[in-house]
């Protein structure tokens, strides 16, 4: 039992000391004149917030390319340059040193004192290891916050769905802050670990299924030059990597000692085995029709606009992302193939013993796993980072600071893969709250007896397509034109249908529920 | 908590620390689904559209009892079901809190007296901190309570109590 | 059919079998004698013409007064021959059988009508009746080591029950332990 | 030794299938799990003990009693007009229909003739009640399913519900509005005409949860063909109300034995029916879970109907019979049965002359219907045993009393 202070006494004054004084009437004056403003524009510091974390990134993305470009390039035409010898004192292939630097920045207009001490900055982020450094902290940031941010997005969807409000309260605008909030006390809930369980192996567990959501972060690219490590067969990497949580939850279910989380990890272990096989079946046609498995080489390729995106190439693409789309469903045990923590039938599935910390890894293992997939989903299938525009036409805006921003928010850059994958997983969500459950038996039926045979029958298709696309006949490069265009435009009607449903639901959300809700039901 | 707890004196980073885990705990109480009887019936209306106990971040109903705060004891305990209850309670991680709900759980309400298989209040089994009276309880008294609830939580403090003669006695 | 010819015909086929019969008031009923009452309950179900074939429900009584313990079984026919058809027609009837207080034991009728398993064990439960060849007779409603049987007249409150304090007059104890 | 073996020792009555040992099948240990008392979708405190075999449950046996709160005790310690807020307790989702099941048996055995008016807003009031306790079903069916929106959307309608029923009587859940002799106290003025619009409101919104939950494909794929009833086992089991309808049976006591003047009334008795036919989805299969389930949809709008008769031609006239103070009851019996949203709810009411009954027994529909759980679990997936139970639509409160 916790111990409570007697809440409804007054405390008795504290002989604070002239200092301490001091330190709190400046934390309560600050407070004082930061309170009204966070309370009152939670939402703007929000976004604003979102929007310095985005430019963040950006900002060292530019400096390290114009490192890359401007200092190491021209270092390496320096008339008296020669590269030192590997060695563990100098880790540099290139050595740069200040004075080096100093020299290659002839066009300085700053000062000479700032610019002196510029250098000195510059001079670390020719090292592969603090580039590394800076994109893992980045990285590992983004990792944080997007699960953080997703669960309380779908706590949000949840209640409007379900006619309701969902968090409104916690940090003012619309509940910004819950996530947050249940972070902080999950990670000061007691961590238990019951009686008969295998402690170590039940402490292992949360780690084995969170690091390998982490490690598909690193080969994930988020935009041309936003990857931190580009990989040639990035999609068997975060594929492989991802299929190994499944030991991490298996691990969970057993060590536990608790039947129900026996039943969840077993559960998950049979549906995710079994859904990984169409998986990466579906995944196997754009590689087929692409003839790359670096994930920047297949975006690559869709940077002609909407109607080269590869699920619009032919008709075999198209319907490996409907297929992929459905496996992934099933192998991150998202609804309606959520039987693993099903809980009308095993209570909490194999997360029922986990309390506080642990338990919330295993959820930012999850939310982040469903990030990954969705971004796949978007490079693979529907063009990347590349907008709907073509990025050819980006070339003409020039080569400044400014151009370069626009170039990336209207026709290539990290944000339209981020506005790719959020979509996605809006539709996760949203099967999410809208579908029942199905039974084991039904889904191992969809994926041994339907996805399987018809997954095979695609890459056998695209083999094929991709086969007679190699002749450069005049007529097949009409037919392949024009599936295109028919295909794009399904795509283009599914997405204004969306767009015109949820916009007519929405200008029409009261009459929809009803004149006689709109009285008592705050969320309709 | 335990390592920090009834160390420090009050000041600014105990107090400040105070502030944050006391926000973070009361803006997520997250209740156990566990309903008894009859005012099962108004927690789940107190979970539904238009009462919506997700607004103040208590809406997320866990199954197991691991992962949940509060235990609102939502209708009539019995003396087949207290074992059980007590054990749910231990098998919550601290800290945890409870709810007594109604007047079956306050003291065995209209089952008092003729009722030989009813608890007579729940807190003979586990130790309550918020009792909802009524019969039950309408859903504005279950939100009434989860305030107060929050307002305990709030004026929780990791920092050394004075301990005045009064609270002594209080205490023992 | 009126509870009158029931009762008719159940005297002309079990003579020796019917104890008393109650045709007047609100709830007319045959008393049966224990000992034969598994054969009169397969009658009841089985003949065409009563065809009882739902047991709506198993009510004990104790008849502090006269020493006896009884079980009042409540039947009820559903016609099914015509499925599909808005049934409108029926017939009830009620079935007593007594026993001793001290000795309580009536046949079960589990294998006729199913669904008096769970009802004898709630009569066995509450008030202690024993059912002969019932197929799991358990406590049903109250925990297996719970002692006396509730619904008896003369049943006295357990004063605790397993550490908790059962009696109306007790101490309130400190509610933070 | 296996562990099912050891179960075996430890539970001898739990026999082993030896069908499945010849068919040569592979076979595996057995496991007793244990479903409940705190399970989320036991519907309460039910626990159901299982022996599986993997995801198969072999056998499932409930246990109950874990909310046995002496109903009938206290029934023969009280008179019947403080026993009335008792019977509101004993089935907590259909409070109204409680009431009005232990008034009729009191009136029976009193010989108390209750006045038209009375009598006509009992019978809307059983039958909203019978709506407000078919939706919360409907909802919770759906949350067994693993589909978590249409219970918001049930329970929507349901608080517009209470709040007629709150205008009415001032209470939520524990009316005790029907009373012994009649209703407590006359309408609201106005309350006929909100009632009629929100019937107007509620009419189409059966058809959304059809869309959303009914004939949603993964929900009859689920319910379809799941937990099969017969008729003659649904009969020997003692099930009444939408179970036995389910099971393609035409019987209802409003039109069996009417009461409270429900001969009066037009509606029809909704029974399943099998698939492919009259828009029912295929693999339907009559006495199965989905058509247990569709059978509540229906009636709901039968229920309507009869409210829409009921408000259009409400008596006047006085609300309570005459004679009710220090009401003495007859040395006589009586046993009653009424329709309550889950079947036939009885009250056998026996008086020895004083002003406090001798016994009262309450014939509980989910009590009986709840006895069918092990011959339907048996064979069956893991994840249909909530399919089944919730389709059976117990309320605990009524199965331990």
């Amino acid at each position: 039992m916790t111990q409570f202070s007697v809440p409804w006494q007054p405390r008795p004054a504290h002989p604070y000391g002239m200092a301490s004084r001091a330190v709190i009437a400046l934390a309560q004056s600050v407070y004082g004149f930061a309170a009204p403003i966070v309370s009152r524009f939670p939402g703007a510091i929000l976004i604003s917030a979102v929007i310095a974390t985005c430019v963040g990134v950006w900002m060292h993305s530019v400096l390290f390319g114009w490192v890359d470009t401007q200092l190491i390039q021209a270092a390496v035409t320096l008339p008296d340059y020669t590269p030192p010898a590997l060695s563990l004192l100098s880790p540099s292939t290139w050595g740069l040193t200040p004075s080096v630097i100093h020299a290659l920045r002839v066009d300085e207009t700053v000062a000479a004192s700032v610019a002196g001490l510029l250098d000195y900055v510059l001079w670390p982020v020719q090292f592969w290891i603090v580039r590394d450094v800076v994109g893992l902290g980045a990285l590992f940031g983004l990792f944080n916050v997007i699960p953080v941010y997703v669960i309380w997005w779908e706590r949000k969807v949840a209640g409007r769905i379900q006619s309701r409000l969902g968090p409104m309260r916690v940090g003012g605008w619309h509940g910004w802050a819950q996530s947050p909030a249940d972070g902080i006390k999950l990670i000061l809930k007691e961590d238990l670990v019951p009686a008969g369980a295998d402690g170590p192996l039940f402490r292992l567990a949360p780690y084995l299924t969170i690091i390998p959501s982490l490690l598909a972060f690193l080969a994930l690219p988020f935009g041309a030059t936003y990857v931190l490590r580009e990989l040639d067969v990035a999609l068997v990497f975060i594929l492989g990597v991802l299929g190994a949580e499944v030991v991490g939850v298996i691990l969970a279910g057993w060590a536990s000692n608790n039947k129900w989380s026996v039943y969840g990890a077993m559960r998950e272990a049979c549906q995710m085995i079994s859904y990984e096989i169409p998986m990466g079946m579906a995944l196997l046609v754009p590689v087929i029709c692409v003839g790359t498995l670096s994930l920047s080489g297949i975006a690559d390729v869709q940077q002609g606009g909407w109607f080269s995106w590869i699920a619009f190439s032919n008709p075999f693409c198209f319907a490996a992302f409907v297929c992929y789309f459905i496996a992934s469903l099933a192998s991150l045990k998202r609804a309606p193939f959520d039987l693993p923590e099903a809980e009308s039938e095993l209570v909490a599935g194999f997360v029922t013993e986990y309390s506080g910390f642990r338990w919330s890894l295993f959820f930012f293992a999850e939310y982040a796993a469903m990030f990954v997939i969705c971004a796949i989903a978007s490079i693979v299938f529907l063009g990347g980072w590349h907008s709907p525009l073509p990025a050819s036409w980006g070339g003409g805006l020039g080569d400044g600071l400014l151009a370069r921003g626009l170039t990336g928010l209207l026709f290539s850059g990290p944000i339209w893969l981020m506005f790719k994958s959020v979509f996605l997983l809006y539709v996760q969500l949203w099967l999410r709250w809208t579908l029942p459950r199905i039974r084991i038996d039904q889904v191992l039926y969809s994926c041994i007896q339907v996805l399987l045979p018809l997954t095979m029958v695609l890459v056998f298709g695209a083999t094929v397509w991709t086969w007679a696309s190699t002749g450069h006949n005049a007529l097949w490069s009409t037919v392949e034109a024009a599936t295109r265009i028919i295909l794009g435009s399904i795509g283009l009607v599914f997405i204004g249908g969306f767009i015109a449903i949820a916009g007519y639901g929405f200008y029409h959300r009261r009459r929809m529920v009803g004149n006689l809700v709109q009285d008592v039901m705050p969320g309709s | 908590m335990s390592w920090i707890e009834n160390r420090f004196e009050e000041g600014l980073i105990v107090t400040s620390l105070d502030w944050a885990i006391n926000w973070g705990r009361s803006s997520s109480i997250w209740p156990m689904t566990f309903g008894l009887a009859c005012c099962a019936i108004e927690m789940m209306a107190v979970g539904a559209s238009r009462f919506d106990i997700d607004r103040f971040g208590a809406g997320a109903f866990r199954a197991s009892p691991r992962q949940s705060d509060l235990m609102i004891v939502a209708g009539t305990v019995t003396y087949k079901m207290a074992s059980r209850l007590k054990r749910l309670y231990n098998q919550m991680a601290e800290p945890k809190y409870v709810m007594a709900m109604g007047a079956c759980t306050i003291g065995g309400g209209p089952y008092f007296k003729h009722g030989y298989h009813v608890v007579k209040g729940v807190d003979l089994v586990v130790p309550v901190d918020i009792y909802i009276p009524g019969c039950p309880p309408r859903p504005e008294a279950l939100l009434e309570g989860l305030m107060r609830l929050q307002d305990k939580i709030r004026h929780q403090t990791r920092a050394k109590t004075v301990m005045t003669k009064a609270k002594e006695v209080a205490l023992s | 059919m009126a509870p009158e010819e029931i009762c008719k015909l159940l005297t002309t086929e079990f003579t020796d079998a019917i104890v008393k019969t109650v045709v007047e008031g609100a709830h007319p009923y045959v008393q049966v004698s224990p000992d034969r009452w598994p054969d009169v309950a397969r009658f009841l179900c089985d003949d065409s013409r009563l065809g009882m074939n739902l047991l709506r429900s198993i009510s004990a009584l104790d008849l502090l007064s006269d020493d006896r313990l009884a079980c009042v079984y409540d039947l009820m026919r559903i016609v099914v021959d015509r499925p599909d058809v808005l049934i409108t027609e029926t017939h009830e009837f009620a079935i007593r059988v007594e026993t001793d207080r001290n000795e309580p034991v009536i046949p079960s009728v589990a294998d006729v009508w199913p669904a008096a398993d769970w009802h004898e064990r709630e009569a066995y439960d509450l008030m202690g009746i024993r059912f002969t060849d019932h197929p799991d007779l358990r406590r049903i409603l109250c925990p297996d080591d719970w002692e006396g049987y509730p619904l008896r007249k003369d049943y006295e409150f357990p004063l605790e029950y397993h550490g908790i304090p059962a009696t109306t007059e007790y101490e309130l104890p400190n509610p933070r332990h | 030794m296996t562990m099912a073996d050891t179960v075996l020792e430890s539970a001898p009555d739990l026999l082993v299938d030896t069908d499945r040992v010849e068919q040569g099948d592979l076979r595996t240990e057995e496991m007793l799990v244990n479903m409940g008392p705190q399970h989320p979708s036991t519907h309460g405190v039910l626990r159901v003990v299982l022996r599986t075999d993997g995801e198969m449950v072999l056998e499932a046996i409930p246990h109950i009693g874990y909310l046995h709160r002496c109903a009938e005790k206290i029934g023969e310690s009280l008179a019947p007009y403080q026993y009335i807020p008792y019977t509101d307790r004993m089935d907590y989702l259909a409070g109204m229909n409680n009431n009005q099941a232990f008034a009729i048996a009191v009136e029976r055995l009193c010989g108390l003739e209750v006045p038209a008016r009375a009598q006509a807003i009992r019978v809307v009031f059983a039958e909203f009640n019978r709506i407000a306790s078919h939706l919360v079903s409907l909802g919770t069916y759906g949350l067994d399913m693993g589909a978590f929106t249409p219970f918001l959307y049930c329970f929507r309608e349901r608080e517009m519900i209470l709040d007629l029923f709150e205008a009415a009587c001032g209470a939520r859940l524990t009316y005790s509005y029907i009373t012994v002799g009649g209703i407590h106290e006359d309408l609201p003025a106005g309350w006929v005409e909100r009632c009629l619009e929100f019937l107007d409101y509620f009419e189409p919104k059966i058809d959304d949860y059809n869309n959303l939950l009914s004939f949603n494909h993964i929900f009859v794929k689920r319910t379809a063909g799941v937990g099969v009833v017969s008729v003659d086992e649904a009969i020997a089991y003692g099930l009444t109300g939408p179970p036995l309808r389910g099971s393609g049976i035409r019987w209802d006591l409003r039109k069996v034995l009417p009461y409270d003047g429900y001969e009066m009334y037009d509606f029809d008795v909704p029974i399943a029916r099998s698939g492919g036919t009259d828009e029912i989805p295929h693999g339907v299969v009559v006495g199965d879970c989905w058509s247990r389930y569709y059978v509540r949809v229906l009636e709901m709008t039968q229920s309507v109907r009869i409210m829409r008769q009921a408000l259009a031609n409400l008596p006047d006239g006085d609300t309570e019979a005459k004679k009710i103070k220090n009401l003495k009851l007859p040395d006589d019996e009586v046993y009653v049965g009424i329709e309550n949203p889950r079947g036939q709810l009885g009250f056998y009411v026996r008086g020895d002359g004083s002003t406090i009954p001798s016994r009262v027994k309450a014939r509980g529909p989910s009590f009986c219907n709840l006895s069918i759980t092990t011959p339907l679990c048996r064979n069956v997936m893991l994840a249909d045993v909530p399919a089944i139970i919730g389709s059976i639509d117990v309320v605990m409160g009524e199965v331990d009393r």
